[in-house]
């Protein structure tokens, strides 16, 4: 088992937004969790990458508690997390954006090389380089936060929500872009909206609502669960 | 909603913006000209007050980036940081006439030439004043500015006010520093030389100098080498190195930077220690080319190369480090010219047009926030 | 701060309470420091020769921050809460000034060591305020002295620097570039700082220029200190001269060198009262007396004096006997005029090779 | 049934007692000149930082100039009353009462002409603007000492006391408008400047002030304002219960003013100035008008301070000194007008009264070391100020109750 | 009424140009919104959407070309001048005023009709009070259409998500717009409240009489509702027309809607029929 979430709760102030979810991923699955807004998303992610930390319950990544590790920590263990809302550094170039992704690795060749690959994958960053991450337009934002993502080789990525705000081909090559990542062997933890697309793509699924894990299961049966169809799926 | 059937000579004006671009010709047109007059009235007297400008800027310089720099990472208007200037000037007073560290490389090794050894001494007491203060501002940092990191930036404000406050009226009592002015020992001898039409030569004391000539010491070219040194070095670590780069991050976005691996109150320790650091060596530097140490004397040079450094443009070095220059000119020529009551009048006048002319100061970023 | 009661449990009424108002704070501290020090000094003194009218001296020191708010509200303290009559102070005629307004009103005697602003002593309509005095000579004399040794000295020539925010300075230039040109000389140039300057290159560049042979700067030392030092670096020849804020332990002697300066008394002098009091501060305080130390003893003692001449603890009393009181003080023999400000004579003294030297005495 | 509700009651007669009991300690004796002085600079505090609470904390703008604007107003006032106690002249306040309307006057008719022409220049209409005011300003001068001697006349009709008290105040509201006027000219062009590079701009203010006040004799040509020397003869009549009245009005009528729409618009230019100026909201225009009235404010409580100890020097508006409202605004709790009050109070109680108080013999340069240091403690326990955002409830905003549902309602249900 | 002005346009772009130093985001584009009208604009990330609204809110200045609303030009004028003139708009990225009430919120868009003078709100004059009054119930009113007043004394950072996007449309509504333009409305939330919020936009069109014009990159909001629908690529229109027309063109598939899309399109525009 690659990471093991054991009945974790987690608070804002006095806000109860996550209340004892329990959910694994295995090495090399794509795993989606989907939900309703506020439903406690976008918080499972925060806590797993150590930006948020649980009051109780543990988290195991590669057998290892995990659970009150700093953030940056975290990274070096091997987690990345592709931050919801793209958080792309504004002041800094795209090219410097991507080096910054790269912050822990050491090896110059290897950094130039990941973002040669970077932007074979995205020729759009390749065309703006040396453009302010900050004026870059919404989908760019987006491209270029998967592939800061990337660039330290992650064991397991967290993405949180990687197709908002993108053109429709974008997203067609996007959950391409993912599935080839998973397949060169990074895990991935994936939440979306856009659920029929993640489902497509995932082996498993937990659906959350309000901080609780509701239903989980193989993709394909969360997919034909009535009552996600009613929620998440639209008519 | 009337905005068609203006009248055209109406907005002729409007659309050239002759008005405003008139006021500051007029104004500067008189500023023109009485500096015009005055260089060719006596152009080397003009040239003299130029260096002596460039002096002063140059050392506005040193103190302007490492506020800066600390101000543009985290946005804290660092107002102790002029205080860590004086907690340097300290430092170096104290190794110097208590310690001789000035003179540890001659007492060790008597053979080495003068010069050599000298400036040795001299590195080392600068190095010492770093550290001491690199210290002191990593402790500061820990005390006063950590724990409110996810407070208002206003209230790390307030605390630095409180730091300033402390580090003055702590340093003055009796038993930390002394609440008196206390003539500063320099490291190195003072040389004066004077270049003009009779040539080149050193000042003697007691021997007039030759007319229209051009006086400058060892400490301004010392204070000039070193503050355009601080400025290639740290232009270099924040554009280039990677802990610059990550500064840059950490500044914009500390949640974000964390996701990258960056350990961001690591970074942010480390841009005080070098902040303070280049106070320190300010601070140093400042008391030998004035020589003099005292609680309170980081205030004003503290904030007229804070002030400086907004005008060069939040967060640019090579701004401050303009802004600086600008502002020793200001200050100089106006007490020679103009008039030397009113010379920070004056001066503060000259920042709030630079900035009126360019909003974000003279080398600021335009903004990267896009709507 | 209350003060502890000087001898064995004084009750009260047992002991006069005489309050100092000195800047300890603010932008001079240590010049509040000098201050507190000769008064505390004198008190000690008195206390231990018996005290006054056979009571012991309470001695109650306030910081007043050499400014106007601070300085009012701590005259306040001393006078509602600890019941004063009779303070020693302030250093800042900024705070004095308000200070004085406090004690005429209230009716307490107030001495200022070292304000030497007219209107501490005088109200607007030019009468005199009845319970305050001064110790130090107010602006013209000195730079009348000044002026006048220079001259003597064969000097035609000199260039004035004053500090527009601070009154002492600017009133002893005033009354110097007058005096000098009415013995003849001129004022070849005259330029303004303020005191937070560090940098002078711009003003000695047109001293250099002027061809000045005097450079009159009645400043304290730390400036002399920092203008002297980049004269030198200038190459400047002109003479300098000053008055009695030079007189410090602290002034840089070697980049003062050569300079003249007026004050109120020569360490040479061998009068018992100097030798005295240059000896005990000396070892009490490791450090040569300056004028702010002198002048806050003298002022002390004059108080002190008064009220034993007067024979009560009363403050109107005792500002009637210290009209018409003469003592001999370390800065000489002190009578009162009529506005309040002592008569009193001036010597000039010499930075020379490493000491101060006497030069002369000048009587006003 | 809003305009004199529960709450209001509640406060005035709170403000009453308040007032009530404080007089009458300092009739009886009880509080002492030391306490009561350090009272009214406390209340005249409250004022000043009242004001800048409304720039900074309301509308976001960072200013170090708020002692500028309460030097100006202090330097007027006292002028005014200057020449009426010693001069018995009332040309201070015919001349500045002739140029704070004919100055006002020109302001709002260039303002007129201006705001037909979109999209002009700022500093051309900076340029307009200083012309307008400088001609403005010599008439004024001129019409002032034309009817000095009919007005000093009529006020001395009445009697000294009364006549000496209508100048004050008359004086007092000047030192206001005047400092307001000048932070309309001077904010003009700067507001438009990003917060830090105004918070610098107003710096650079406060220090401008200063040094004229330094050189108001040489300079400016005010003899009687003495320059560095500072400026005596001032009278003394400021007492608690003009204070009391003046921090009273300004409390009711900042408040008033942010329960308004203006006021929310004031304070949506803080929350985000893009989506500020996209819904409607004249930013510039909120930015100037916010700025003028927390001068006027400065301006005013300048006037008050001018007569407390009636001695004014340029020292006390130093840079140094015009942190103190910022740290009292800050103190209290950004955006809260009772933190403001209770902190202006807390700290001049405390850093004038109780420290001298307790501090022992030899310990008084401790005072500037304790007081950073509980400054400092403060700021770390509570971060968001003493007081955060509360506001009694007086000041506080209510949201009103939800009114009966209209038609709509069920539109609104169907569709989400 | 609608009937009377459908010949002149509400909005018309003319060839307008934006450009970013040598990047030119938006480049001589040509644009005419009928009143009333439901418009979309689509295009790749990138493309000059966002920018075009910029434009037209008065938030960048023109680089060339000319805004005409309502037959006057407005390029280059103050944002605020712009909405007061009848253009609301909403933020890609959420602006909402943080830490405001939701009620606030919508008031302060509602500022320009309030209908008392600073002096009445100073003084507390009667006239307030009952201009106050109206003021609160005609924001209370815009709070119930988005359903969000219940909400209306919660601290507007704290909403979620979803109610943060209605909010803000809520408070374009405030201004009184005549021209309401959504900058991705739906982004972030679930293809099920996207239809729910796609049928709100369409309500409110009717109610208020609005005309809109909307960014989607959710294809099944944009086709689903918009009647007329405009594509951009590299700052230029590159197809214009109804939703059966973009889709078929072969640029906007390439471009943009990708080779799978025509499927998905196909139940999109069934989806909207029912
Ligand atoms: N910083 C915060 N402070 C207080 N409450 C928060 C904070 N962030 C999130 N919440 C609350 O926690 C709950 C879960 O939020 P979370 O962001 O995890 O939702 P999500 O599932 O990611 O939703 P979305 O689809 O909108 O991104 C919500 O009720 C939200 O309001
Ligand atoms: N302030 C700016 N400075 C520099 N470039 C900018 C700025 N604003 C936008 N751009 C550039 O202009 C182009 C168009 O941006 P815009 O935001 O309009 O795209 P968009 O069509 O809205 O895309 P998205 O759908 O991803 O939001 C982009 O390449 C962007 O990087
Ligand atoms: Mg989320
Ligand atoms: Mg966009």
């Amino acid at each position: 088992m690659m990471l093991e979430v054991d009945k974790i709760n987690v608070f804002y102030g006095a806000i109860h937004a996550l209340t004892d979810i329990s959910f694994n991923v295995e090495e090399g699955e794509i795993v989606a969790l989907i939900g309703a807004n506020g439903a406690g998303k976008s918080t499972s992610l925060k806590t797993l990458s150590g930006l948020l930390h649980p009051t109780t319950g543990s988290i195991r990544f590669l057998e290892e508690d995990i659970s009150t590790k700093a953030a940056e920590e975290i990274v070096r263990k091997g987690i990345i997390h592709v931050p919801e809302g793209r958080k792309i550094f504004a002041p800094l170039t795209v090219m410097e954006n991507l080096e910054m992704g790269a912050f822990l690795q050491n090896d110059k060749d290897q950094i130039a090389c990941d973002i040669r690959s970077a932007f074979e994958r995205f020729p759009r960053l390749k065309e703006r380089q040396n453009q302010l991450g900050g004026t870059l337009s919404g989908g760019e934002q987006q491209m270029l936060a998967i592939a800061r993502g990337l660039m330290s080789h992650p064991k397991l990525m967290l993405l949180d929500e990687p197709s908002m705000g993108l053109a429709p081909v974008l997203v067609e090559q996007i959950f391409e872009i993912i599935q080839e990542i998973n397949k060169q062997g990074t895990s991935i933890l994936l939440v979306e909206q856009n659920a029929k697309m993640a489902l497509s793509i995932a082996n498993r699924a937990y659906v959350l609502e309000t901080g609780s894990v509701v239903l989980e299961g193989a993709a394909k049966d969360v997919m034909e669960n009535s009552s996600v169809i009613q929620a998440y799926l639209g008519g | 909603m009337e905005r068609k059937n203006q009248n055209p000579i109406v907005n002729w004006i409007v659309k050239s913006k002759i008005l405003g671009i008139l006021f500051f010709v007029i104004i500067g047109a008189t500023a023109v000209f009485k500096l015009g007059t005055a260089l060719l009235d006596n152009p080397s007297l003009f040239l003299q007050q130029v260096v002596n400008g460039l002096q002063l800027g140059f050392v506005y310089a040193l103190i302007a980036l490492g506020y800066t720099m600390i101000y543009g990472i985290i946005q804290l208007i660092n107002f102790a940081h002029g205080d860590v200037f004086m907690v340097g000037a300290f430092a170096s007073f104290y190794s110097i006439s208590r310690y001789n560290v000035h003179l540890w490389f001659q007492n060790l090794f008597p053979s080495v030439p003068a010069m050599l050894a000298q400036a040795i001494g001299a590195v080392t007491v600068v190095l010492v004043s770093m550290v001491v203060c690199a210290l002191l501002a990593f402790t500061i940092e820990r005390i006063a500015y950590k724990p409110l990191r996810t407070a208002p930036r206003i209230s790390a404000l307030i605390t630095a006010i409180g730091i300033s406050f402390f580090l003055e009226y702590f340093g003055a009592l009796g038993f930390v520093f002394t609440p008196n002015y206390i003539t500063y020992e320099r490291p190195f001898e003072v040389t004066s030389w004077y270049i003009g039409p009779e040539g080149f030569g050193s000042i003697q004391a007691g021997v007039a100098t030759p007319p229209h000539s051009l006086i400058f010491s060892n400490i301004f070219l010392i204070i000039v080498l070193a503050s355009v040194f601080l400025l290639l070095v740290l232009q270099y670590i924040v554009k280039r190195t990677k802990i610059g780069k990550a500064m840059r991050a950490v500044a914009y976005d500390k949640p974000t930077a964390r996701l990258m691996g960056i350990n961001s109150d690591a970074v942010i320790s480390i841009t005080f220690a070098l902040g303070a650091a280049l106070a320190g060596a300010a601070g140093v530097l400042y008391a030998i080319a004035y020589p003099q140490v005292f609680f309170s004397m980081g205030i004003i040079p503290g904030m007229k190369a804070f002030v400086a450094a907004v005008v060069g443009g939040i967060g640019s070095i090579p701004g401050a480090f303009i802004g600086a220059l600008i502002m020793g000119q200001a200050e100089t020529l106006s007490a020679a010219y103009i008039s030397t009551p009113m010379r920070d009048a004056i001066a503060f006048s000259l920042l709030i047009v630079v900035l009126l002319i360019r909003p974000k100061g003279i080398m600021g970023e335009t903004s990267s926030e896009k709507v | 701060a209350p003060a502890a009661a000087e001898g064995p449990a004084a009750a009260e009424g047992d002991t006069i309470k005489v309050a100092n108002l000195s800047p300890l704070t603010g932008p001079v501290p240590t010049f509040g420091e000098s201050t507190k020090n000769g008064f505390m000094m004198a008190v000690e003194e008195w206390n231990a020769n018996g005290g006054i009218l056979g009571k012991q001296i309470e001695p109650i020191v306030e910081d007043s921050q050499c400014t106007a708010d601070p300085a009012v509200n701590a005259a306040n303290k001393v006078i509602d809460q600890d019941g004063v009559h009779y303070i020693v102070g302030e250093v800042c005629s900024s705070a004095s000034i308000p200070v004085s307004e406090v004690a005429q009103e209230k009716g307490v005697l107030m001495i200022s060591p070292t304000s030497t602003n007219a209107d501490v002593t005088l109200n607007l309509d030019g009468t005199t305020k009845d319970m305050v005095f001064r110790a130090c000579f107010i602006d013209p004399f000195q730079g009348l002295v000044m002026a006048k040794f220079a001259s003597d000295q064969g000097y035609t020539k000199a260039f004035v620097m004053s500090d527009q925010g601070n009154d002492y300075v600017r009133g002893l230039a005033e009354v110097f570039s007058e005096k000098f040109v009415e013995y003849g000389g001129e004022i070849v140039g005259s330029e303004n700082y303020t005191g937070t300057d560090t940098d002078f290159s711009a003003i000695l560049t047109k001293v250099a220029d002027s061809g000045a042979e005097v450079l009159y700067l009645p400043d304290y030392y730390n400036v002399i200190n920092l203008v002297a030092a980049q004269a030198k670096q200038l190459g400047i020849t002109a003479v300098m001269m000053g008055a009695d804020g030079w007189d410090s332990s602290d002034l840089d002697i070697a980049a003062a060198d050569g300079g003249y300066y007026s004050n109120h008394y020569s360490p040479d002098d061998t009068r018992d009262v100097v030798v005295d009091w240059v000896s005990k501060y000396t070892e009490k305080y490791g450090a040569t007396p300056d004028a702010l130390a002198t002048l806050a003893y003298d002022a002390t003692n004059l108080l002190f004096a008064a009220i034993e001449k007067a024979g009560v603890d009363d403050a109107a009393a005792v500002a009637t006997a210290m009209e018409s009181l003469s003592y001999d003080a370390v800065s000489g023999t002190v009578t009162f005029d009529e506005q309040h400000n002592p008569i009193k004579s001036a010597v000039v003294l010499q930075v020379k090779d490493g000491a101060i030297q006497f030069v002369a005495s000048v009587a006003p | 049934m809003n305009r004199l509700n529960k709450t209001s009651i509640f406060f005035l007669v709170g403000a009453v007692l308040v007032f009530g009991i404080v007089q009458a300690l300092i009739s009886a004796g009880i509080i002492n000149s030391f306490w009561s002085t350090i009272v009214l600079l406390a209340g005249v505090m409250a004022i000043v930082s009242l004001g800048l609470n409304l720039i900074y904390g309301f509308n976001g703008q960072f200013s170090l100039g708020q002692y500028g604007f309460y030097a100006i107003g202090a330097y007027t006032a006292a002028d005014i009353t200057y020449r009426w106690v010693q001069l018995h002249s009332a040309s201070g306040l015919t001349v500045i009462l002739m140029i704070s309307i004919l100055v006002g006057l020109a302001i709002f008719l260039i303002r007129g002409v201006v705001s037909k022409i979109r999209g002009m220049d700022t500093l051309s209409a900076f340029a307009l603007y200083l012309a307008g005011v400088l001609v403005a300003i010599f008439i004024a001068t001129r019409l002032g000492m034309l009817i000095a001697n009919p007005v000093t006349a009529l006020f001395n009709l009445m009697p000294e006391k009364v006549a000496q008290y209508v100048v004050y105040l008359i004086a007092v509201l000047l030192g206001g408008l005047i400092a307001g006027e000048v932070s309309f000219l001077f904010g003009l062009p700067v507001l438009t400047l990003g917060s830090d590079y105004f918070g610098i701009a107003t710096l650079g203010f406060t220090i401008i002030v200063k040094v004229l006040l330094d050189n108001s004799d040489t300079m400016l040509g005010f003899d009687e304002m003495k320059g560095a020397r500072g400026m005596i003869g001032i009278p003394k009549i400021t007492t608690w219960a003009t204070v009391f009245i003046f921090l009273l009005i300004t409390i009711i009528v900042i408040r008033n003013l942010l329960n308004s729409s203006y006021g929310r618009a004031i304070v949506s230019i803080r929350e985000d100035e893009t989506a500020a100026t996209s819904m409607g909201i004249d930013v510039a225009f909120y930015k100037t008008i916010t700025f003028v009235i927390g001068s006027f404010f400065g301006g005013l409580a300048g006037g008050l301070y001018a007569h407390i100890n009636g001695f004014l020097h340029p020292n006390t508006f130093s840079f140094v000194k015009s942190f103190d409202p910022l740290i009292v605004v800050v103190f209290g709790g950004l955006g809260s007008v009772t933190g403001t009050v209770g902190a202006a109070f807390g700290w001049a109680l405390v850093l004038e009264g109780v420290l001298r108080l307790i501090l022992p013999e030899g310990f008084e340069t401790w005072r500037f070391v304790i007081y950073p240091t509980l400054l400092l403690i403060m700021m770390l326990l509570k971060p968001n100020g003493l007081f955060g955002n509360y506001e009694i409830p007086f000041i506080r905003s209510v949201v009103p109750p939800l009114k009966e549902k209209k038609a709509d309602e069920e539109t609104a249900k169907e569709v989400a | 009424m609608a009937e009377n002005t459908n010949t002149t346009p509400i909005l018309e772009l003319r060839k307008l140009c934006r450009y970013f130093g040598g990047l030119k985001a938006v480049n001589e584009v040509d644009l005419v919104l009928q009143p009333h009208a439901l418009n979309g604009l689509i295009g790749p990330n990138g493309s000059g959407k966002t920018t075009i609204f910029n434009v037209i809110t008065g938030i960048y200045e023109p680089t060339g070309g000319e805004v005409v609303f309502e037959g006057q030009s407005i390029g280059g004028l103050d944002p605020y001048i712009i909405n007061q003139m009848g253009i609301a708009r909403t933020f890609q990225n959420i602006r909402l005023f943080p830490n405001l009430t939701v009620l606030d919120n919508v008031r302060i868009a509602y500022h320009t009709h309030a209908g008392y003078s600073m002096s009445d709100a100073i003084m507390h004059s009667k006239h307030f009070d009952k201009k106050e009054n109206e003021l609160t119930e005609k924001a209370q009113d815009f709070l119930r259409v988005f359903n969000l007043q219940d909400r209306q004394a919660e601290i507007a950072r704290n909403l979620p998500y979803g109610e943060q996007r209605r909010l803000e449309i809520a408070r374009a509504l405030a201004s009184s717009p005549k021209l309401l333009l959504l900058d991705e409305p739906a982004a972030g939330m679930n293809p099920k409240e996207a239809i729910t919020l796609m049928e709100l936009i369409h309500f409110i069109r009717d109610k208020f009489d609005l005309t809109i014009l909307l960014i989607e990159h959710q294809m099944r909001v944009v086709m689903g509702i918009c009647e007329h629908i405009t594509v951009m690529d590299f700052g230029q229109v590159i197809a214009r027309g109804s939703a059966q027309d973009v889709q078929k063109d072969s640029h906007v598939i390439e471009a943009y809607l990708g080779p799978g899309a025509a499927e998905l399109s196909k139940q999109y525009l069934k989806e909207r029929k029912q």
